[in-house]
């Protein structure tokens, strides 16, 4: 084994434990705290694999942002979170084995593909991926269009959360 | 080797420290617990119930606009770093992208969404 | 160096664990963290065909920052809805809020 | 001559040479190397946050007209240890109640927070930190660890106080990031990359004389961001005695203290990274890396002066005010002054040098001008609307 894929290992089944942890625990907030860690781990495969952009956007939008929505979220609910009782509903089992079914089917799927056990190409040192993206993101015959709806997307998720969620009294 | 070992290194680091000195203190400092020590610090008075406070729903409000503008700021970057190669169009799909957005924040406060009621 | 089927592996069982917590969780937030896991490990795949395909093409790059945009909007309205049927109903249980049963 | 232009190289060169002596690989000989440079200058930012509690101490009793701490060796530099050694003996509490786990990790996380901000300052012309190329994002990055370290610990200690506290600051720091994101974008526009090291090499004029508005903003969005008054909601003593760290004790207590002063005082480097030329000063930069060292060490200090001088000057602001100056006042200004900066950069783009500069400090001054204007008759007619026409003669 080489150091990479040590790295790697150590990282994975870091992560995998915290998702585990996520949707195991019974203290919501322990499991959004959990799922910061399971994020985070995510950031580090982000940069294991070179992609520095979205290892910062992850820790930016999903650490900074959204596990914060969920905490808060978790403390407007609070009253009725329940820490005591069954977490899980009557047919988790039957969940327990659709998300196996889904893993065994996925794992299959990877095992029967020819591509699999590609490694990969040595990361050219000139290239910028920021700026690629930069190009990529406003140039006509490229992704202009998903950048614009992007924001309209954005606005209209704004319009609408804010709408549902404030308290008219 | 890229340089976000060093980044890992750093954190490692960062977190070496404040440990080391978290647990000198906890080595050197006396430990002699007692329930009156124990209870929760408000200014004295006897603490009534637990901890749980109403939460306002403002502050929930506050947190989701700033998601959408976090999100929207970070779809930026690239395009800034591209800006000075890609002239005039490249600036007004940038500045419709921000107009698109500045109707969101229009419309929450047009609606008094922004208030601290 | 990493093989592919690594990275492939890792994101299977992250979505195959967010899948269990979305089908199993009685809380509502809780499934929305669930549907976080599996948002991230399809962004796991999407970042590593893209870094063992062709890197100058940054297709990949471009449709994980999209689903950064739409992960921000499903837990921006997923967490409103959330909230207001607490403020309706007065419970997070999934299982009760069943306002649409015969 | 080589140890004083670049020391680094000449340290690591040397310490490469002695590793491989002890037949060490040379990529576990680079990682050590990393390891024993970031430690140094961690450790050696532990020694200055020190002394930043002394001068803090100094500087804050100036303003108030006393003389500070002076009983403790000459002017009372020998404080701060007296102070360090009290932190370490002092006996540690925990609320009854509390979430061990959390509550134990929250001022480890705060203070990692700062540390790791110092990863991408580039400290001299060959001592670049980790050369990032999104190291901007990155500085945002590390702030939102900071945030979480606060929720952290409010949650955790089981006090209503420092939910509250937690809770207020989140909000304030949540809040104060879009501007100060915003602001980030322009410095990256001017440099067109988003390492911290290109934006210093980029700086032939300083970048406060291409956006001086944009340099204004950050500084408001970084007050808020550490949590100084008048920013500072999460602590306000006279309400919430302390805020999200008012269980903390000891070392603990320690640990959000000198994480607060670091922070500070880090940022006052950001600012003079991204808007007054980091380490560069007339070409000086390029006679000694120690020499940048100092430059770019002044020019923090001076940031954090600054910041010290806002903090103890004015009062502390309400919460509704605070967050309101940010969603109706500054942010709308951020997003208009990057839209006319991009909008400016392409129009000028084939400009004379003095012509682009004139041309960017303009528009800054016109937004400016505008922005305040505006602010002024819509706050006349709040004015108005809440105490009735005669008040506002009154008032003027």
């Amino acid at each position: 084994m080489t150091i990479d894929q040590i790295i790697f290992l150590v990282v994975a089944v870091a992560t995998l434990i915290a998702a585990f942890r996520v949707v195991t625990t019974g203290n919501l907030i322990h499991a959004a705290f959990w799922l910061i860690a399971a994020l985070f781990g995510v950031a580090a495969i982000f940069a294991i694999l070179h992609a520095s952009f979205l290892a910062v956007v992850q820790v930016v939008v999903y650490i900074g942002a959204i596990s914060i929505l969920f905490i808060f979220a978790v403390m407007l609910t609070r009253k009725d979170m329940r820490d005591q009782g069954p977490q899980l509903n009557r047919n988790w089992g039957f969940g327990a084995f659709l998300a196996a079914l889904a893993l065994v089917g996925l794992v299959f799927l990877v095992h029967g593909w020819s591509g699999v056990t590609k490694t990969a190409p040595a990361f050219p040192s000139e290239f910028d991926a920021v700026s690629a993206l930069g190009n990529a993101l406003v140039s006509p015959d490229a992704y202009v269009l998903p950048f614009e709806v992007a924001s309209v997307l954005l606005v209209a998720a704004l319009v609408g959360a804010v709408y549902v969620a404030y308290n008219r009294k | 080797m890229s340089s976000w070992v060093y980044v890992g290194l750093f954190l490692l680091v960062g977190l070496i420290i404040p440990v080391g000195a978290i647990v000198a203190a906890w080595a050197l400092s006396p430990k002699k617990p007692n329930p009156i020590k124990q209870t929760t610090y408000e200014c004295g008075i006897e603490t009534v119930g637990d901890s749980w406070v109403q939460f306002k729903a403002q502050y929930y409000i506050f947190a989701l606009v700033f998601l959408i503008f976090d999100v929207e700021t970070v779809f930026l970057f690239p395009w800034a770093v591209k800006l000075n190669s890609l002239g005039m169009f490249a600036v007004i799909e940038g500045i419709i992208f921000i107009l698109i957005l500045v109707v969101g924040l229009a419309y929450t406060w047009r609606k008094g969404m922004l208030e601290w009621v | 160096m990493v093989p592919l089927s690594w990275y492939l592996i890792f994101s299977a069982i992250l979505f195959s664990i967010g899948l269990f917590g979305v089908l199993s969780r009685r809380n509502l937030v809780a499934i929305l963290l669930g549907i976080e896991l599996m948002l991230n490990s399809v962004n796991v795949n999407l970042a590593a065909f893209w870094r063992y395909g062709t890197v100058t093409n940054i297709t990949g790059q471009v449709f994980a920052i999209i689903v950064f945009a739409v992960a921000a909007a499903e837990v921006s309205v997923g967490l409103a809805l959330v909230i207001s049927v607490y403020r309706k109903r007065n419970t997070v249980i999934a299982d009760e809020i069943d306002m649409l049963k015969f | 001559m080589d140890f004083l232009k670049d020391p680094l190289k000449v340290a690591a060169d040397w310490l490469l040479g002695i590793f491989a002596g002890w037949g060490m690989p040379e990529l576990w000989a680079n990682v050590l190397i990393g390891f024993l440079g970031i430690f140094i200058l961690v450790a050696l930012l532990m020694v200055l946050d020190i002394f930043l509690v002394w001068i803090e101490r100094k500087v804050v009793s100036r303003f108030q007209s006393r003389i500070g701490p002076n009983r403790v060796g000459p002017f009372g530099l020998i404080q701060p240890f007296a102070d360090i050694i009290k932190l370490l003996i002092k006996e540690d509490t925990t609320p009854e109640g509390a979430d061990r786990v959390l509550y134990n990790l929250a001022p480890i996380l705060s203070m990692m927070s700062v540390l790791i901000l110092w990863a991408v300052v580039p400290l001299a012309p060959s001592i670049l930190g980790v050369d990032l190329n999104i190291g901007v994002l990155y500085i945002i990055a590390a702030g939102a660890i900071g945030t979480l370290s606060i929720i952290m610990a409010g949650w955790s200690s089981n006090n209503k106080y420092s939910l509250i506290g937690a809770f207020r600051e989140a909000a304030v720091m949540l809040s104060f990031e879009i501007p100060m994101l915003t602001v980030m974008l322009i410095p990256t526009i001017f440099t067109g990359s988003m390492g911290i090291g290109a934006i210093t090499q980029a700086q032939d004029t300083w970048f406060v004389f291409l956006a001086p508005l944009a340099a204004v903003i950050f500084l408001i969005a970084a007050i808020a961001e550490l949590g100084r008054s008048p920013f500072d909601m999460g602590e306000a003593e006279s309400e919430l005695i302390s805020g999200y760290n008012i269980e903390y004790s000891g070392m603990k207590f320690g640990m959000f203290y000198a994480g607060e002063l670091l922070h500070a005082f880090t940022f006052g480097g950001f600012w003079a990274i991204l808007f007054f030329g980091g380490y560069r000063f007339f070409g000086l930069e390029q006679v000694s890396a120690f020499l940048a060292i100092a430059i770019l060490f002044f020019k923090a200090f001076i940031g954090y002066w600054i910041i010290m001088w806002i903090k103890y000057t004015l009062l502390r602001i309400r919460i509704d005010h605070m967050l309101a100056f940010n969603w109706k006042f500054l942010t709308p200004v951020a997003f208009v002054l990057l839209m006319a900066t991009a909008f400016m950069n392409a129009l000028l783009a084939d400009a004379s040098n003095w012509l682009y500069i004139g041309g960017m400090f303009l528009s800054n001054v016109l937004v400016a001008w505008i922005s305040l204007e505006v602010a002024r008759s819509a706050s006349r007619r709040e004015r108005e609307r809440v105490e009735g026409g005669k008040a506002v003669e009154a008032h003027q």
